[in-house]
């Protein structure tokens, strides 16, 4: 691998950990609920973009499994907080 | 199995990669700094976007060069998450929308009435 | 085997007793009284087998290891013993036949008799102490119930546990002292312990075992400071208090002193101790019996202070004291069992005990008046009858004793001034009820008992006499068996005769006859002008009273210092836990200095420390918000889970990545199911911070502080060191040829480790079912049952889109319809997915827990966005079947292994070949995951979805008027 | 060693699990037909536990050491069964009490919620479990699986007290779970091994740089059984736990600190023997003093209570106490008595427990006094008072019954004569004092006074205690007689029979807790069995090769 | 014809599952073709009642030309909100609410569409009225109220009542 | 990096803790959860870390610790989430009871007076 590959590698990295921090400010602070929760899918977010490129740092594809579960099933809490925030109940 | 990938393979996925970084990084900037929650709902869209995507299509080229065919996997992602990608959206801002109505917010449209009166065909 | 029969003969008898119709009392006195005549005859003819120092012992293997066997053993004390127990047992049987009710349902009383006799039997025939202890502690026990009996009785109950909580506890340390013995002697076999005296003496530990022996002896025999349960006991039925407090319970006290006296006795330390609390005894019973107006008191404070005597004649370390001993424990006996009878005729003739009330019963019951008079004469010791004799001897051993000069003049003081109690005690008991004008005011008219009755009295009286006029004749050659084995084999000269001559006893029996009157005189007529009613001195100092408030204190104090060593809050609880794991890993690490290993670190990669910035941001947050902000606690808990997962998955852990994940998402919504059923938590209701609250916090933070630093330090020095060794290369060399799988992570679950595995789900499963029951009673809060308050607050908006699916006919309407189409849409993704990670996933990254969680969750999105009523409408999941199934199929992988000859959960490889494909192989690990996924499947939805159930309960439970928008809405 | 049934050790894991199973399937409803599928199969447990017992002590000697190899992994690899004289005893025990508490149980027990029968099944699992595994990590889980079905069966009925003391029990066992992974964690971080047979054999050649770590692991992992076998100060959590479940479930629950003893006595005397090195008898002064301390507090709690339940809580904190103490020994006199005390208490508790609730039955109604001690009583009654008629009572049959159990379980749990409570205790003070030489331990005498001492009041104050309770629940005025079950009545009075049992052949129980007790203390023989167990060849294992740690 | 459609209900899902499981399995070998299929066929059986039936996709052109524009809309987008919150010190962007009436009723196609306004940056999906006749986004940067729900009903309504109504 | 990874343990297990010992139930819940963070990473660190070397045997490359991470405590770690995930949930299924129960979300089920 070239170093501007694991340079880009490096500062894509980077940036999804800095976007995180970001995010995390939003999370902590709020106000309310729901950017809590939106702050919350986007950290999912995040991490599965940090799998993502971890797997091409690493050349493994074990790696996107987790992306997909991400992919697949990470909107599933973040909604559920979503239904809890609009109705008070998740499962009706 | 794993050869060598040509280097202008490699240009390809650093500049998408670099791309993914920035975008990913001006989503939660916006997100971060801007006033209003549904102003804010719209920055993520970067990242669920343009900032997934470039990494998907880097690491399509990248796995199918260096495997010698195509490797379609990551392009399961960015599928499954614009399928699944609305559902949380679409209930926050319903949510944010809610509250606000709730909370007697001025600047919050009034809910939607249906067209004909409720119930009828 | 004789013995054993005659020892189980009581046991036997009171066996039989309990099975007999309980108020068939002439069947049950005439059982008592042939079972225990039976034994009393068998025990008199075994009297030609102890002549002349002969023993009877017979042997029954037990616990030999132990040094614990079975060992009866007859000698002359012994036998003499033995006779009294069953003797007296057959009189007082007799005599309670008619003593008690026509309406008491006896078949208890003779059961407890019968069993006590056994028990005391056991006492005096056992070879080895601890079947000596054994026995002494079924005494108490026994007579516990027996003096209990009359349980309705406050004074019976309090009396009974008294009498048990005191000997009881003199038992007990009798065991230790007996132990004691034991270790020293090197056995507890009696005659090894008897011959051993000069070794026990010397021994450094004879002390200790000394005292704790002497303390069950003090307490059985109701020796001061223990004296006091006896006087309670009189709540006993009054044959009762004939044969316990007269031949049998209280002697097996002076019982032990004798049979250990070859062994104990001769030290400084005994003669202190023995003959002190002897002496103290005799003076404080004889003194509070003067004083005493109830009958049976009376008799009891009367007993305590014979009992002093044999204690301070044992004590005296001289065997022809240990001679008088052994005698006036066989006097005693004669004349305080007939006096307990007489006092129990009075009491049954007249209606009361109250010396003060009975006047002049001579007149009404002159034979029975006779016999009290004659018998009380005895106690007194008035020459001619028995109890003179010893008395004689006793007043001799206290002249002749050698010591030190204030004892030399002090004992024969006490002595004579005991004795001098003991004419007036006497006379209260004989002359005052049964001389001057007849009393009229008695519940009953006083006549003669029944003829019956009476005879137990009767012989026993006629003991007394016979005793008293001839001694050497009637008793002599009894005492001298009786007495040998107890001064060691060797009978010191002693002589039995009525008249030794006008020596110093005789003048002090003078004395205390002519002071005993004298003082019985005065005392009269102190009371009869009303003085004197109650003890002098004494009656303050009551240890009865004092013993039932010690127990009360002890009660209360161990309830406070109870509440102070331990807690029925929690918090404390954890704390402490805690606290005692740091301490002690703080502690134990320290056995060699705590050092940092030297393997190459990692370099830091800034992403990931910036992604953990995240994480311990969220972590610290989540507990600073968990308080009053649950959902937002919550939504931090998720961040930290995600960076968790990132974690694993950075350093080569993708199966626990996909495993964090999903657990993850079922958690998050488990806590939100969770949420709704928790009222809100507001900031403001709460009143400010004490400095107690600060100091709790505090003390807590730090102790937080101290466990994760701690945490830290461990888990970096284990980082750091050098990996020495492991088993996992193993695993990873095997993984493959053998387990047939890639991922080892997988093949160790589903392999290697499938026992782990197995029990894993069957904790899964075990929860989910406590979950569920839990569920079926679950009443939630008062504030949550109504609707939410989002959902109240649309009930003035009939046109909304934000319907409820539980309301709703079709879901797939209002703010729902975009989510429910794109969660159907993913259903068979989900499988599809869900399928990928089972089957791959011994190859890898997957396996059935993160499988069954994927189907979960599929199954969850559509309860989500549908509702509980649409999705079960469509469905019958069915968890509790999906677990069971899941834990037959695996247990069935495992037990496939078994039937054809391997063990448990053994896998196999079979290879197929199959058209077009070519060869398979599928392990039978696969299998086993499959049963794995079931079980995930199942608990996970029984969890969550019992859950979920609450809300339509709730709804169902209340009467919610129809959405009647949405049902038109729906035609 | 020849086993003529290779997978017996398995039985008593699996038995139970496919009962549970089974009654699953059964349905929700025919209470009736699962609870006879329960007893049946803890009778079936019972019974093969027998059978392993009676093939491991052998033909007496040095006994015969059952190893199974669970997915047919050799130690330290895979997952070991072990079947050693202690284990078997266990296992004889729990099917003992189990066999007692599921034929209470069937008087309609199991209807007070759902699932009963099944959560009993997988307590029998989790328990017979932990007694046989050989592995540390399998020992977690199967500490895991008895406690989530313990859950289940303590909250069985629900109920507020239920729920709050079982909130904290919970709570408890999760923080002490935690610990438990913890220290676990530590032992693999350095020994590279969870077989404890294993971990034995490689104990004394540790680096000695690491024994720090491992020793803090090992401290952290003692905390966690600790907890669980009741030692002060970590305990107060168990007799409000076990109060507030249902008689059987309590009754079954005397096993689960045995459990925590149990772990303890395994795991020390295997990994800390003399043969340790630096690390021998690491820890036994704590047991020594917590098990003292234990005592202590038990007497307290026993001193300062009046009701039934609370008496048997405490008295179980008692016996963990006494059995902790004892561990500190390190000596086989000495762990041979505890053995055998174990067996008496644990059936006395047990017995109790389900005597309680039959006991307390007949208090049907009447409120609990307001006080928790008994007061002073009042002015001396007169001993002649003419309105207490000098009339017995008639006690009814069944009340009768009742008595005289309740006489028998106070002389167990005092340990009073006659019974197996009283030799046990006997036993264990005989032991502590013997003299030096005589298979002594080496503890000093101040510490075996304490305990010798504290055995005599923790019997005193047990009677006191138990004749308190016995005197307010027997002698009292029983408006009617108490309705008992026949299926209620007969535990109660099989395990006193079992205690009786014990007491007359207890030279035989002694020789075996003996032979138990020696080689515990000479673990080699355990250790060799375990690692020279050989799996057994086959398709996808050809050659076996020697084996043995890498 | 029956039989086929018991057999193979959702041609068009089954197909798609294939591929997914291909995909999933990085393999087309022979083994995992079968596998797929096995699952393709039996997954829509089993899940039945749960999953989206009666979907009916029409004119395939139409939904590759809208794929492709869709893309287009959200790189141009991208830029536009990514320029948006880098300007924003300088010049803040019209955002409002915008009310537009649809004639879609098909839910998948309304599914559909939200995803579209979901993946293009600019527009957020944040109510929709109970009949489904009114739509109300919330947009990034309306200059022109009557101009944006034009464009919005040309550029994807009507390709989705092309496709599935 | 160990460095970081120790402090995260810390930190989790500290957070953790302080929340274990507060008084409401909904804390404790959290405070076990973030507990069981710590533990299943501190199992994990038992293991040294290793980048990019997962336990998935590859062909070709020798089965030792230098070229895969320890496969154990990722086992160990795993039936630990599985289990902490089954007692969370019936912690928080009681702490609801409770809170029905008793009409307080104290862990005592009363408020302390
Ligand atoms: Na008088
Ligand atoms: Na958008």
């Amino acid at each position: 691998m070239s170093p501007l590959l694991s340079g880009a590698i490096v500062f894509a990295l980077g940036c999804y950990a800095v976007a995180s921090i970001l995010v995390l400010v939003r999370l902590v602070r709020g106000p309310r609920a729901q950017d809590r929760v939106l702050a919350l899918d986007l950290l999912y977010l995040h991490g599965m973009l940090v799998m993502l490129v971890l797997g091409i740092q690493y050349g493994n594809d074990t790696y996107f499994e987790a992306a997909l579960l991400i992919a697949v099933f990470g909107f599933v809490s973040s909604s559920a907080m979503a239904k809890f925030i609009l109705r008070g109940e998740v499962i009706e | 199995m794993t050869a060598q990938v040509p280097f202008w393979v490699e240009v390809v996925v650093s500049v998408l990669l670099v791309l993914s970084g920035i975008f990913v990084v001006i989503s939660a900037v916006g997100f971060l700094r801007l006033q209003d929650f549904f102003l804010r709902m719209h920055p993520p869209a970067l990242a669920y976007t343009f900032g997934s995507w470039c990494v998907t299509l880097g690491a399509i080229l990248y796995f199918s060069m260096q495997e010698g065919r195509l490797q379609l996997q990551p392009w399961l992602i960015i599928i499954m998450l614009s399928i699944t990608v609305p559902v949380t959206t679409l209930l926050l801002a319903r949510a944010a929308l809610f509250r606000r109505r709730i909370a007697g917010a001025t600047d919050t449209p009034p809910p939607l009435r249906s067209r004909q009166p409720p119930g009828m065909p | 085997m004789s013995l054993i029969v005659l020892l189980l003969l009581p046991f036997l008898g009171s066996l039989v007793t309990a099975l007999l119709p309980t108020r068939a009392r002439n069947m049950l006195a005439s059982w008592a009284g042939l079972v225990s005549a039976g034994a009393a005859a068998w025990v008199i003819s075994l009297f030609p087998h102890v002549r002349d120092g002969g023993v009877i012992r017979e042997e029954i293997s037990w616990i030999p290891s132990l040094g614990l066997d079975l060992v009866l053993r007859v000698d002359g004390f012994a036998w003499m013993f033995a006779g009294l127990v069953t003797v007296l047992g057959a009189l007082v049987s007799l005599y309670s036949r008619y003593y008690m009710s026509p309406e008491d349902p006896v078949a208890r009383f003779y059961a407890s008799f019968l069993a006590f006799m056994g028990a005391m039997l056991g006492v005096v025939l056992s070879g080895n102490l601890i079947q000596l202890v054994l026995f002494w502690e079924l005494t108490s026990l026994f007579s516990f119930l027996l003096i209990g009996y009359w349980y309705h009785r406050e004074d019976a109950r309090r009396g009974a546990r008294m009498a048990l909580t005191i000997t009881g506890a003199g038992g007990l340390a009798l065991l230790g002292g007996v132990i004691l013995l034991g270790q020293i002697v090197g056995s507890y076999d009696l005659e090894t312990v008897l011959a051993s005296g000069d070794l026990i003496r010397t021994d450094p530990r004879y002390p200790a075992a000394l005292v704790l022996i002497l303390l069950g002896v003090f307490t059985k025999s109701a020796q001061f400071p223990f004296h006091f349960w006896l006087p309670r006991a009189m709540a006993a039925p009054t044959p009762v208090s004939a044969y316990l407090h007269s031949a049998t319970m209280v002697k097996a006290g002076v019982f032990l002193l004798a049979r250990l006296w070859p062994a104990l006795s001769g030290t400084d330390l005994w003669f202190w101790l023995v003959g002190g609390v002897g002496v103290t005894t005799l003076l404080i019973g004889a003194y509070v019996a003067m004083f005493q107006n109830d009958l049976k008191g009376l008799l009891a404070y009367s007993t305590i202070s014979h009992l002093g005597l044999i204690t301070l004649l044992f004590g005296l370390n001289s065997p022809l004291a240990a001679v008088a001993g052994v005698f006036h424990i066989m006097n005693h006996a004669t004349f305080k069992a007939s006096l307990f009878m007489a006092a129990g005729i009075v009491d049954h003739e007249t209606g009361t005990r109250d010396i003060r009330r009975l006047n002049g019963l001579l007149r009404a019951m002159p034979i029975t008046g006779t016999l009290a008079l004659v018998a009380s004469a005895a106690m007194a010791g008035v020459p001619l009858l028995n109890g003179f004799l010893s008395k004689e001897m006793f007043f001799a051993e206290t002249v002749f004793l050698k010591s030190r000069p204030w004892i030399e003049i002090g004992l024969p003081a006490a002595a004579t001034l005991a004795g001098i109690f003991a004419v007036v005690y006497s006379l209260r008991f004989g002359y005052d009820i049964f001389f001057g004008p007849p009393s009229t005011d008695l519940p009953r008219e006083p006549e003669e008992p029944p003829r019956w009755m009476r005879i137990p009295v009767d012989l026993l009286v006629f003991a007394c006499l016979v005793v008293g006029i001839i001694p050497s004749m009637s008793i002599g050659p009894f005492l001298a068996e009786a007495a040998r084995p107890v001064v060691g084999g060797v009978l010191p000269a002693y002589s039995l005769a009525v008249w030794h001559g006008f020596n110093a006893p005789f003048i002090m029996s003078l004395v205390a006859v002519a002071g005993g009157i004298v003082g019985y005189l005065i005392l009269r007529r102190y009371q009869e002008r009303g003085l004197l009613l109650a003890t002098p001195l004494v009656s303050r100092l009551n240890s009865k009273r004092m013993f039932e408030r010690t127990l009360a204190w002890f009660a209360r104090l161990s309830n406070k210092t109870l509440r102070v060593v331990g807690t029925d809050r929690l918090q404390p609880q954890m704390f402490v836990i805690i606290a005692v794991a740091l301490l002690l890993g703080f502690l134990a690490s320290q056995t060699v200095p705590l050092v940092w290993g030297d393997r190459a670190r990692l370099p830091t990669s800034p992403a990931f420390v910036l992604l953990w910035v995240t994480g311990i941001v969220c972590a610290i947050g989540a507990a600073a918000q968990a308080k009053f902000h649950r959902l937002v606690a919550l939504t931090l808990l998720g961040g930290v889970g995600l960076v968790t997962c990132l974690t694993f998955i950075w350093f080569s852990a993708p199966d626990l990545a996909l495993t964090q994940l999903a657990v993850e998402v079922v958690t998050t919504i488990l806590f939100l199911l969770g949420l709704r059923w928790l009222p809100m938590r507001l900031e403001t209701a709460l009143p400010r911070l004490t400095w107690r609250d600060r100091g709790r916090r505090t003390r807590d933070l730090l102790l937080a502080i101290g466990t994760g630093s701690g945490l830290a330090a461990l888990s970096y020095a284990m980082l750091t060191r050098p990996a020495t060794q492991s088993i996992s290369p193993f695993f990873l060399s095997r993984s493959l040829p053998e387990g047939g799988g890639a991922n080892v992570v997988n093949v160790i679950l589903v392999d290697f480790r499938a026992f782990d595995t197995l029990g894993e789900i069957s904790v899964l499963s075990a929860v989910a079912l406590t979950v569920f029951a839990l569920l079926r009673r679950f009443r939630p809060p008062e504030e949550s049952i109504g609707e939410t308050s989002q959902q109240q607050a649309l009930h003035a908006e009939t046109d909304t889109d934000l319907v409820s699916p539980r309301v709703a006919r079709d879901a797939g309407r209002g703010y729902l319809m975009v989510p429910m189409v794109i969660a159907r849409m993913l259903m068979p993704v989900a499988v599809i997915v869900a399928v990928h990670l089972l089957l791959r996933g011994h190859n890898a990254p997957g396996g059935g827990f993160v499988a069954g969680l994927a189907i979960a969750i599929a199954f969850l999105i559509q309860y989500l966005v549908a509702g509980t009523h649409w999705v079960e409408l469509r469905t019958k999941l069915r968890p509790a079947r999906w677990i069971s199934l899941g834990l037959l199929y695996a247990a069935a992988t495992g037990l496939g292994a078994v039937v054809i000859g391997y063990p448990f959960l053994t896998t196999h490889t079979p290879h197929f070949t199959l058209p077009l494909v070519g060869e398979v192989h599928i392990p039978s690990a696969t299998f086993f995951d499959l049963g794995v996924f079931g079980v995930v499947v199942g608990a996970t939805l029984l969890i969550l979805t019992a859950l979920a159930h609450q809300s339509t309960r709730a709804h169902r439970r209340r009467t919610s008027p129809p959405d009647t928008s949405e049902s038109r809405g729906a035609a | 060693m020849t086993w003529a049934l290779p997978h017996l050790l398995i039985v008593p894991v699996i038995l139970p699990l496919l009962s549970a199973v089974i009654m699953l399937l059964i349905g929700s409803e025919r209470g009736r037909s699962k609870s006879i599928v329960n007893v049946l199969a803890t009778l079936a447990g019972l019974l093969v536990a027998l059978e392993i017992l009676r093939r491991v002590d052998g033909s007496g000697g040095s006994g015969v050491i059952g190893v199974y190899l669970a997915a047919n992994w050799e130690a330290p690899f895979g997952i070991v069964l072990v079947a050693d004289r202690l284990a078997a005893l266990m296992l004889v025990l729990t099917g003992v009490v189990s066999l007692g508490a599921a034929l209470y149980s069937m008087a309609g027990w199991g209807r007070a919620g759902v699932y009963f029968h099944p959560l009993f099944q997988i307590q029998l699992m989790g328990l017979n479990g932990a007694f046989l595994t050989g592995d540390l990590f399998n020992l977690f889980v199967f500490f895991e699986v008895a406690l989530a079905a313990s859950y289940g069966l303590q909250l069985h009925g629900s109920g507020p007290t239920r729920v709050r003391s079982g909130l904290h029990y919970l709570a408890i066992n999760l923080l002490a779970s935690s610990l438990f992974l913890v220290g676990l964690a530590m032992i693999y971080g350095v020994m590279g091994t969870l077989s404890m047979a294993d971990v034995a054999a490689k104990l004394p050649h540790v680096v000695e740089a690491d024994r720090g770590l491992l020793h803090a692991g090992v401290a952290i992992l003692a905390v966690a059984f600790l907890t669980k076998a009741a030692m002060w100060p970590l305990n107060s959590w168990l007799v409000p736990a076990y109060l507030s479940a249902s008689a059987p479930v309590a009754a079954l629950f005397a096993l689960m600190t045995k459990l925590g003893i149990y772990t303890l006595l395994r795991l020390w005397t295997l990994l800390f023997s003399a043969d340790a090195g630096p690390s021998a008898h690491f820890g036994g002064p704590l047991f020594l003093y917590g098990g003292l301390a234990t005592i202590g507090f038990g007497v307290l709690g026993l001193m300062a209570t009046l009701k039934l339940g609370r008496i048997a809580g405490f008295s179980i904190i008692v016996s963990s106490g006494t059995l902790l103490a004892a561990l500190g020994f390190g000596a086989v006199s000495v762990t041979s008595a505890a053995l055998y005390y174990l067996l008496s208490s644990t059936l006395a508790a047990s017995a109790l427990f389900l005597l309680v609730e039959l006991v307390e039955r007949t208090r049907n109604g009447e409120p609990e006094p307001l006080r928790e001690v008994d007061l002073e009583p009042g002015e001396d009654t007169n001993l002649d008072d003419d309105e207490a008629p000098l009339v017995g009572r008639a006690i009814p049959v069944s009340l009768a019954l009742l008595g005289v159990a309740f006489i028998a379980c106070a002389l167990l749990v005092a340990g009073l004569p006659p019974l197996s409570g009283f030799i046990a205790k006997f036993s264990i003070m005989a032991a502590i004092v013997s003299p030096p030489g005589y298979g002594a331990p080496s503890v000093p005498t101040s510490i075996a006074w304490g305990l010798f001492g504290l055995l005599l009041l923790s019997g005193l104050v047990a009677t006191i205690g138990m004749s308190r309770a016995g005197i307010r629940h027997f002698w009292t005025e029983a408006d009617q007689p108490p309705q008992i079950k026949v299926a209620e009545a007969v535990p109660v009075l099989a395990l006193i029979i079992v205690c009786v049992w014990l007491t007359a052949q207890a030279e035989q129980v002694m020789r075996y807790t003996h032979a138990t007790a020696r080689s515990l203390h000479a673990p080699t023989a355990y250790i060799d069995a375990v690692l020279s167990t050989r799996p057994i060849p086959g398709p996808t294992r050809p050659n076996i090769d020697g084996g043995g740690a890498p | 014809m029956r039989l086929f459609a018991k057999v193979l209900p959702a041609p068009l899902l089954s197909a798609a599952l294939l591929a997914l499981w291909l995909m999933l399995a990085r393999s087309t070998s022979i083994d995992q073709v079968i596998l797929g299929l096995i699952l393709a066929l039996g997954v829509p059986l089993l899940t039945t009642s749960l999953r989206l039936n009666n979907v009916r996709v029409r004119r395939p052109l139409v939904v590759i030309r809208f794929i492709l524009m869709v893309g287009y809309d959200v790189l141009r987008s991208n830029l536009e909100v990514a320029r948006g919150v880098l300007t924003w010190g300088w010049r803040q962007p019209k955002a409002r609410f915008v009310l537009i009436p649809l004639e879609l009723n098909d839910p998948v196609g309304l599914a559909a569409l939200s995803m579209v306004t979901t993946v293009v940056p600019g527009t957020v999906w944040s109510e929709l009225a109970r009949d489904r006749s009114v739509l109300m986004l919330h947009a990034w940067d309306v200059t022109d109220e009557t101009a944006f729900v034009a464009r919005f009903k040309a550029r994807y309504e009507k390709p989705l009542r092309e496709i599935f109504e | 990096m160990e460095a970081l990874l120790a402090l995260v343990i810390g930190v989790l297990g500290g957070a953790g803790v302080w929340l274990v010992l507060r008084p409401r139930t909904f804390q404790v819940i959290l405070g076990l959860a973030l507990l069981s963070y710590a533990v299943n990473l501190f199992i994990f660190s038992m293991g040294s870390l290793v980048i990019d070397q997962p336990p998935i045997v590859k062909p070709g490359v020798a089965p030792t610790l230098d070229q895969y991470t320890d496969p154990m405590p990722q086992a160990l770690v795993l039936t630990a989430i599985v289990i902490g995930f089954a007692t969370t949930a019936l912690f928080l299924v009681l702490l609801l009871a409770s809170r029905g129960l008793t009409g307080t979300d104290h862990v005592d089920g009363k408020e302390p007076s």
